[in-house]
């Protein structure tokens, strides 16, 4: 019953909260200088041109009306129609989502399975030298901006290819060795700045788990630091993880622009940031919306395991 | 001045780094060293030597000044930034965590709906309304760097938040802002300080990515992102251009980064068990 | 009988942030194969500490300034890391004093439990709840720490400790929680586990008259030293040092309301350094001359052992 | 003459488990007692009998399942703002009920710092003092106290600001005899001259005796029986105070 | 960094000994955008009326040296200065296999010249068209206009299907149909285009290349980084540097190529405050340009300076001898004192794609020497095409923004007549001797008279100061000598680096 009531509670904020992104991100665009008109007719259109592609698109309405006709076209499951290719947003996200799929599990993935335990490690052997040489080394991975490495990934890789990809993106239906290399490399720069990151919030969790007296408890029992880590430390310090790793996921889910430039990647990212610049305005209300909705559900679900890992917060009935 | 002596070796080195760069950016901006940053003085992609100790750029302009205020500008914006975004965080993070309820609930899922825009994209949006410029990169790092820290904060908050001492300050009387300031806030000043080194070369990065998609600050004025945008693809052909700016912001990010995991230690009074 | 526990002349300090506390000033001890010995002294006399080094768990802030400790006759500061989770995993049982801390906040009790029991099943784990006089193990095994009340946590503990069947059980206060039925009932059971087991027995306590009923050797502390050890049921009758003599006057109990309590007059010491002295000198009823300027000698008699300038003659009560 | 604290046929029920292994506790069940001024109600009773719960309801941290609570003959305000300097708790983990962060000094002189306190040291110091902690441990943070210590820290935060009504849940229980003896008499002493209440919880009967004027016995979520101190010691009632007091 | 070129006009021939066949792998930095769709007539940037020139034809085409070439028509002549006759091309058919015929050409132009499409100005005052018979189409002016043929070499007048189009079975907006070399097999918009071979194209061994496929690159080290990399055959590249950057490369060749596209700088006579009302302030701003070193810094030497002529076109006037050019800044300090705007200081918004921002750092240095303060804005292309295009009177100060500069000298002039250029009535006030000076280059036919028209006209521009020219923008053509023989022109008018796309000769690697 509670539980019920928890989740109707929860997908109600969640739908208060993609309204007021949907709010935002419509008023947004439409704030943005540069109209629609001027952007992509250019400036020798005629005005009777730019009225009758304003028309075309219900860019002459007024302000609510267009919000609200695109809203009930959105819960409809309308996404609207690109105004630059003509195609509908829908098709178009859908031709761009594996590129951000694949890039965004192998980041995430890359974060949780490097990050997490390179975190570990720094903490458990803090004070030592590997934890300061694991300071460092996560130090550097945040310190390398992601247009800096990828840059010089570029270069490099373009000058001695070892037979990986620069530029463009081969579907992994297609050939999936040639998906790989082709993915690889970007897919490498995005990670290091994930790894390094969940790598320094896993540490800080970490250390402030490692204080607490039933993990000296355990080491009394004479539990490998292993079993201590899997069985004490790790669920313990997961909430701050967790909800570092989300929000790496919703950064690659919304688009890792500078990585699908650099690699030439048909991703959503580049794609929406496109639209931004053209003023396709269904692509960049769609393509927020999107990536809003994702977030918001990983969210929830990572609201939800908070009672879970923290029992300790589950509970009622304290009176504050 | 008693917390710097409970910091170790590396803290230490990843402060003087910064006191270095501070200087550094004073010594450019305010004596002037190196020369106007703006002004055209020599041959273009011209190599270091005595007369531009750090070679020219791709307009014949010193790089040595313009890399003395790029540190400035990237500093000082991060740095604002970083600033605004703990404050902020920080209030949101602990309303949300220790207050809970409803009001915890609308701080989250406002910071939710910042979150859920993509990162760049919320920040192209905010340079494409606000203009681009300093106050919109700022505006932008803040937005960008606010959900994370916000939704840590609350995490290490809400933990906090049901401990006895907690109790006990509240049997005492003790008013929710007193919890607030005396209890959670120094329990969460750990994840503060680790996060806000994080955001800080989030900043960093937000500010060159801006920089790179020409959002950025706005030319002729010099940034560290943007030295280092533009200097990307000289690599081969005039490296320094890439490698001074580079090499700075590398550092600076680096100090900050060992600095905030040196601090969050130094927060801990507890000793920390070795698994051993 | 083989000695299973030699703490020889230990010295621990902690390293706090302004100036250094010396918690064991010497501390001698000797744990027999199967013995039970109660550790009493008052709060903050190195109890806890004492335990600690016994398993090498002394926080980072710790020095061991000198001494040894010898656990199966070997030196715990000399093993390396996997003979000294060894000696932990397969000698050592604690039980500390603050149970619901040493518990996982995330962790079920049944699953705490099974860890210890190895994988035993759920029948060992309700098993050995119930045998530390929980009454609804079921719902226990099912619990977070945080649902249970400070005295089921504390049982726990217990049997956590016990069910890894040690060679050498510490236990820190492990009945403070516990009402006196339980309490009862508890160490029965521990005290005949042990025995059936051949566990030795290293009970950390403040309460002199509980642990001297149980054990069959105690050990007093003061000031980070044993200030004086021997068989129970004589330490307890007819103590010969004077801080132990003080510590059998003041039991509450022995005060019928409207009476007035009579605790042992002044401070317990805050070591920095070394005792120059006698630490109990400033506040020995009986004080002379050199127990402010000599550290008072180890004074032994039959099984008696006692550091006093002017030890009671063993068999006279103070 | 308004009790200071009233609990009339109060029941505190838990939940437990998962959604699908949803159980319920019931941890106590129609305890009814009262508190007056300047007097000490002693509560004992079996481990797990819902003494620690009794006293989270009696501090107002807990609302009842069903039952009223009337702290000095009203319900608990709303906020909680409005107590304070009327109460004051020692609880029963004194390694949590302290600031890992804070020190000693800073986490005894809070309940004056509360109220707005000038200068606290001198009192800090003459807390510690009462408690038979040497002023030093000012200093020191919570991790560097023994438990004992930590405990006695508890007790004298809870006692500097003298307040009208407090809770002590086994606040001796980790003390050695002369500690004990030293608080005890510490709390009567105080309590002739300020004339507090106080709940006292513990299981050691010797230590209630010593200082609650009544003794309620709890067991099993219920309370089987009050009475005066002196009655109570000479005849138990209830078969299981009989035993309790067998087993002193 | 000059390169010789291998012939006049030409800075390389693709080897026609070279074995036809291949694919060819092109990447460019943007992709046709246009919210009119695929239509050549309504195509009015530079990169459609490249990627359609590999599918539709125009009745003549731009040579080397901006000599007008046969195309769908063989032969022209011009009975009179108003009168051109063309006849057509046989065998041409269109994809669908429908031999072209001069209907198509009629309707074609007429279609241009009804649409709303900014090239039907170019193409200049038609008075009729008419098919004389099924080979040859007639063309009347209504005055002389000498840039008619170059207007008629570019991708919007193209020979459409008219018959397809008006039968209503093919809309030019959404499907490619032409005379071409190629046909478009597949587009996704920004990412990619694939251009296949057409069998039946009219040249006999044409095209050379089986497949084109031109990948959408924006960013400008990921074309470089292909190039080196191989996994591009040819790119364009729009870095001043990139010749040096690609110097070390095995096999990479990177021509700078010259274009007649132009910068230029607009001083909004409406501007806030008025600033730039006065022609003297405007024309102590002129003063101060130095298009020399604009032409050196910001584009790394490749640009040249220019007058309202682009440099490079046959005819086209010598900046040098601007009237600006040839005052000294004392003169631009005494116009700003005498104006009363000494410590003029204003805004100058530019787009963010390079050189611009650099060509801006210049103007602004250039400024400071008469005391003048400059700040830049640099915005986005939306943000900045709103700023300046979005209302009017618009409201920005400066701007700073490139005209192609086409393939006739005079042609480009058309757009410092605001009448005409609507876009430029928000900021220009139209001036009627500036609008003649125009009319009269325009008019004015091949021959001595011609350079001094156009010298007029720079000189009216310049003095007008409203829209500034300033210095050319270059491209770089990089390409990997081991995977493709191309043609490359020295000098662009259309921004068609593809112009000679069915000689490329994919070489086997
Ligand atoms: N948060 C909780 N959730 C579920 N059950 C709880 C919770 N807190 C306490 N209980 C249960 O309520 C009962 C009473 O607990 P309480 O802590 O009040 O006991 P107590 O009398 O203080 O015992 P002790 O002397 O051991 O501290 C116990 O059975 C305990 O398991
Ligand atoms: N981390 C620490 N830093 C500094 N001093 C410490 C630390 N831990 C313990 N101490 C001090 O060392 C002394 C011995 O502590 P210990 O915990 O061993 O006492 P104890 O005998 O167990 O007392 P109790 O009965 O109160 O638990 C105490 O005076 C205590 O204040
Ligand atoms: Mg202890
Ligand atoms: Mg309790």
């Amino acid at each position: 019953m509670r539980l019920i009531g928890w989740w109707a509670r929860r997908v109600a904020s969640a739908a208060a909260t993609l309204t007021l992104v949907s709010i935002l991100i419509f008023a947004a665009s439409r704030l943005m200088p540069g109209g629609f008109a001027e952007v992509v007719l250019g400036p020798f259109a005629t005005p009777e041109q730019q009225a009758e592609v304003s028309a075309r698109y219900g860019l002459d309405r007024g302000v609510v009306e267009q919000y609200g006709l695109w809203l009930a076209a959105v819960l409809r499951g309308d996404l609207g129609t690109s105004m630059i290719s003509g195609e509908p947003v829908t098709v178009e996200f859908l031709l761009r989502m594996p590129v951000t799929v694949e890039l965004t599990l192998l980041g995430v993935a890359a974060a949780a399975v490097i990050g997490v335990p390179l975190g570990i490690v720094t903490a458990v052997r803090a004070g030592g030298r590997g934890g300061a040489a694991g300071r460092l080394a996560g130090g550097i991975g945040v310190s390398v901006p992601e247009f800096v490495l990828g840059s010089l990934v570029v270069f490099v890789f373009s000058r001695f290819a070892l037979g990986l990809t620069i530029g463009g993106y081969r579907p992994l239906d297609e050939d999936v060795g040639a998906n790989l290399r082709s993915i690889v490399l970007p897919a490498a720069v995005l990670a290091f700045f994930a790894v390094a990151v969940t790598a320094r919030t896993t540490r800080d969790a970490v250390m402030g788990v490692l204080v607490e007296p039933y993990i000296t408890a355990a080491v009394a029992r004479g539990d490998s630091p292993f079993t201590i880590v899997v069985r004490h430390v790790l669920r313990n310090a997961a909430m701050p993880v967790l909800v570092v790793l989300t929000t790496i996921t919703a950064y690659l889910l919304g688009g890792a622009v500078i990585v699908e430039y650099l690699f030439n990647l048909p991703g959503v990212g580049s794609y929406v940031v496109a639209a931004v610049g053209r003023r396709d305005y269904a692509v960049v209300q769609a393509g927020v919306l999107l990536a809003a909705a994702v977030f918001v559900v990983l969210n929830m679900l990572v609201d939800a395991a908070t009672g879970v890992l923290d029992p300790r917060l589950g509970s009622a009935g304290e009176a504050r | 001045m008693t917390w710097i002596r409970g910091l170790d070796r590396l803290s230490l080195a990843g402060l003087a780094v910064l006191a270095l760069l501070v200087g550094a950016a004073l010594a450019g901006t305010l004596l002037g060293v190196g020369g106007a940053q703006d002004a055209i003085v020599g041959p273009r992609l011209a190599p270091p030597d005595g007369q531009w100790p750090l070679g020219t750029d791709q307009l014949g302009r010193s790089m040595l000044p313009r890399v003395l205020a790029g540190i400035g500008t990237t500093l000082l914006l991060s740095a604002v930034a970083v600033a605004v975004t703990a404050t902020a965080s920080t209030l949101l993070g602990l309303v949300a965590g220790y207050r809970g309820g409803w009001v915890g609930e609308v701080v989250l899922r406002g910071v939710d709906v910042l979150y859920a825009f993509p990162t760049i994209v919320l920040a192209i949006l905010v340079a494409a309304v606000l203009g681009p410029g300093r106050s919109a990169t700022l505006a932008s790092i803040v937005l960008v760097t606010v959900p994370l820290m916000t939704r840590l904060v609350k995490v290490a908050a809400e933990t906090v938040a049901r401990r006895d001492f907690v109790t006990s300050a509240l049997i005492s009387g003790a008013s929710h802002r007193y919890v607030l300031a005396r209890h959670v806030l120094p329990n969460v000043a750990g994840t503060v300080a680790v996060q806000g080194t994080y955001a800080l070369s989030v900043g960093i990065l937000v500010e060159g990515g801006l920089s790179f998609l020409g959002f950025g600050v706005q030319p002729p004025a010099s940034s560290l992102g943007a030295l280092i945008q533009q200097g990307g693809i000289y690599l081969l052909a005039a490296p320094w251009l890439l490698v001074w700016p580079g090499m700075v912001l590398v550092a600076a990010v680096l100090a900050i980064t060992v600095f905030g995991d040196g601090l969050r230690d130094r927060l801990e009074p507890r000793d920390s068990r070795a698994l051993k | 009988m083989t000695v299973l526990l030699h703490v020889e002349a230990l010295v621990v300090e902690y390293g706090s942030g302004d100036g250094t506390v010396r918690a064991l000033d010497g501390a001698e001890l000797v744990v027999e194969e199967g013995a039970t010995v109660g550790v009493v002294g008052e709060s903050g006399s190195g109890k806890s500490t004492l335990g600690a080094a016994v398993g090498g768990l002394l926080p980072a802030a710790a020095r061991t300034v000198a001494g040894d400790v010898r656990v199966g006759g070997v030196s715990v500061a000399a093993m390396t890391p996997l003979q000294r989770r060894a000696m932990r995993r397969d000698q050592l049982g604690y039980v500390f004093q603050e149970p619901i801390g040493a518990l996982d906040p995330t962790m079920r009790i049944g699953r705490q439990l099974g860890h210890v029991l190895r994988g035993q099943g759920r029948a060992a784990v309700l098993d050995w709840l119930e045998r530390v006089a929980l009454r609804d193990p079921a719902r226990v095994a099912a619990a977070y720490p945080h649902q249970l009340s400070g005295g089921m946590a504390q049982r726990v503990a217990i049997a956590m400790a016990m069910a890894s069947e040690p060679a050498l059980l510490i236990a820190d206060e492990p009945t403070a929680a516990l009402d006196s039925e339980v309490r009862e009932e508890v160490l029965d059971l521990v005290f005949t586990l042990a025995a059936g087991a051949g566990t030795a027995i290293l009970w950390l306590s403040h309460d002199l008259p509980a642990v001297a009923k149980r054990c069959s050797r105690v050990a007093v502390m003061y000031g980070g030293r044993v200030v004086e050890s021997g068989p129970a049921a004589e330490v307890l009758v007819a103590p010969r040092h004077p801080y132990t003599a003080a510590l059998r006057r003041s039991v509450p109990s022995a005060a019928g309301r409207g009476e007035r309590l009579v605790p042992v007059p002044g401070q317990p010491p805050v070591l920095t350094g070394a005792a120059v002295g006698c630490a109990f000198a400033p506040r020995c009823p009986a004080v002379l001359e050199p127990c402010t300027v000599d550290r008072p000698p180890l004074v032994g008699d039959l099984d008696r052992d006692v550091l006093c300038h002017l030890p009671a003659p063993v068999g006279a009560a103070r | 003459m308004t009790p200071v604290l009233e609990l009339d046929d109060v029941s505190v029920t838990f939940r437990m488990g998962g959604p699908l292994r949803r159980t319920s506790i019931r941890a106590i069940r129609g305890v009814s007692l009262r508190v007056d001024p300047g007097e000490t109600l002693g509560l004992v009773g079996e481990s797990g009998s819902g003494k620690t719960t009794t006293s989270a309801v009696a501090l107002g941290l807990r609302a009842p399942t069903s039952g009223t609570v009337r702290f000095d003959g009203s319900p608990f305000p709303r906020r909680r703002r409005a107590l304070a300097g009327r109460m004051q708790a020692v609880l029963q983990h004194p390694q949590w009920s302290l600031d890992p962060r804070m020190r000693i000094g800073a986490s005894v002189a809070e309940p004056l710092a509360v109220l707005g306190g000038g200068d606290t040291a001198p009192q800090v110091a003459e807390s510690l003092a009462e408690v038979g902690l040497d002023p030093s441990f000012a200093q020191r943070y919570p991790h560097q106290l023994s438990g004992g210590q930590r405990q006695r820290a508890s007790i004298a935060r809870a006692l500097i600001t003298r307040p009208p009504f407090l809770v002590f849940d086994e606040a001796v229980s980790a003390l050695d005899v002369s500690v004990q003896a030293q608080i005890l008499n510490l709390i009567r002493d105080l309590q002739e001259a300020h004339g507090f209440a106080a709940l006292f919880i513990s299981h050691d009967l010797g230590a209630v005796r010593y200082v609650a004027d009544r003794i309620a016995v709890m067991r099993r979520g219920e309370i089987v029986e009050t009475a005066d101190a002196a009655v109570f010691y000479e005849r138990p009632a209830h078969e299981y105070s009989q035993r309790l007091l067998e087993a002193l | 960094p000059t390169v010789t070129p291998v012939a006049p006009g030409l800075l390389a021939i693709a080897d026609p000994a070279a074995p036809p066949g291949g694919v060819l792998e092109l990447q460019i930095p943007i992709d046709t955008g246009a919210a009119s769709g695929l239509d050549p007539q309504l195509a009015d940037v530079a990169v459609s009326w490249q990627l359609m020139s590999l599918v539709y034809e125009t009745l003549v085409v731009i040579g080397p040296g901006f000599r007008i070439e046969p195309g769908l028509a063989v032969s022209w002549e011009t009975p009179s200065p108003t009168e051109y006759v063309f006849h057509l091309r046989e065998g041409v058919t269109f994809a669908n296999g429908r031999p072209m015929d001069a209907a198509d050409v009629v309707g074609s132009l007429e279609r241009l010249l009804a649409g709303p499409g900014v090239w039907a100005t170019q193409v200049g005052p038609v008075a009729s068209v008419a098919a004389v018979d099924d080979r040859t189409v007639r063309v009347v002016l209504d005055r002389p206009y000498t840039p008619f043929l170059a207007a008629l070499a570019n991708t919007p007048a193209a020979v459409l299907p008219m018959r397809e189009i008006a039968a209503g079975t093919v809309d030019p907006a959404t499907t490619m149909l032409g005379t071409g070399p190629f046909v478009a097999e597949f587009h996704r918009q920004d990412v990619l285009w694939r251009f296949a071979r057409r069998p039946g194209y009219w040249a006999p061994a044409r095209p050379a290349a089986d497949k084109i496929i031109v990948s959408i690159v924006p960013q400008e080290s990921t074309r470089i980084a292909a190039l080196q990399n191989q996994s591009a055959d040819f790119a364009v590249l729009g870095n001043v540097d990139a010749p040096q950057l690609l110097a070390g490369v095995r096999g990479v060749v990177a021509l700078p190529q010259a274009t007649t596209d132009f910068y230029y700088l607009m001083l909004n006579n409406n501007a806030p405050g008025g600033k730039f009302a006065d022609p003297r302030v405007r024309t102590a701003v002129n003063i101060a340009m130095d298009r020399t070193q604009i032409a050196a810094v910001a584009t790394a030497g490749l640009g040249t300076p220019t007058g309202v002529t682009p440099a490079g076109l046959p005819d086209a006037c010598d900046p040098a001898a601007l009237p600006s050019a040839t005052a000294d800044l004392d003169e631009a300090r005494r116009l700003l004192a005498e104006a009363g705007a000494t410590d003029l200081s204003f805004t100058l918004t530019a787009f963010s794609t390079e050189p611009a921002p650099a060509v801006a750092q210049v103007i602004q240095q250039n400024l400071a020497r008469i005391g003048v303060r400059v700040t830049i804005q640099q915005l986005d292309e939306g943000s900045w095409a709103g700023a300046v295009y979005g209302e009017v009177p618009a409201r920005f100060d400066a701007a700073l923004s490139w005209f192609a500069g086409y393939a006739d000298a005079g042609m480009v002039a058309q757009w410092w007549k605001p009448e005409q250029a609507q876009f430029n009535i928000g900021f220009m006030a139209p001036d009627a001797g500036l609008t003649a000076a125009v009319d009269t280059a325009l008019a004015a036919p091949e021959g001595p008279g011609r350079p001094v028209a156009l010298r007029e006209l720079c000189a009216a521009v310049d003095r007008d100061a409203q829209m500034i020219p300033l210095v050319t923008r270059p491209v770089v053509v990089g390409y990997r000598a081991d995977a493709v023989s191309p043609t490359v022109f020295a000098t662009e008018g259309y921004g068609n680096v593809l112009r000679r796309a069915a000689d490329f000769r994919v070489l086997g690697r």
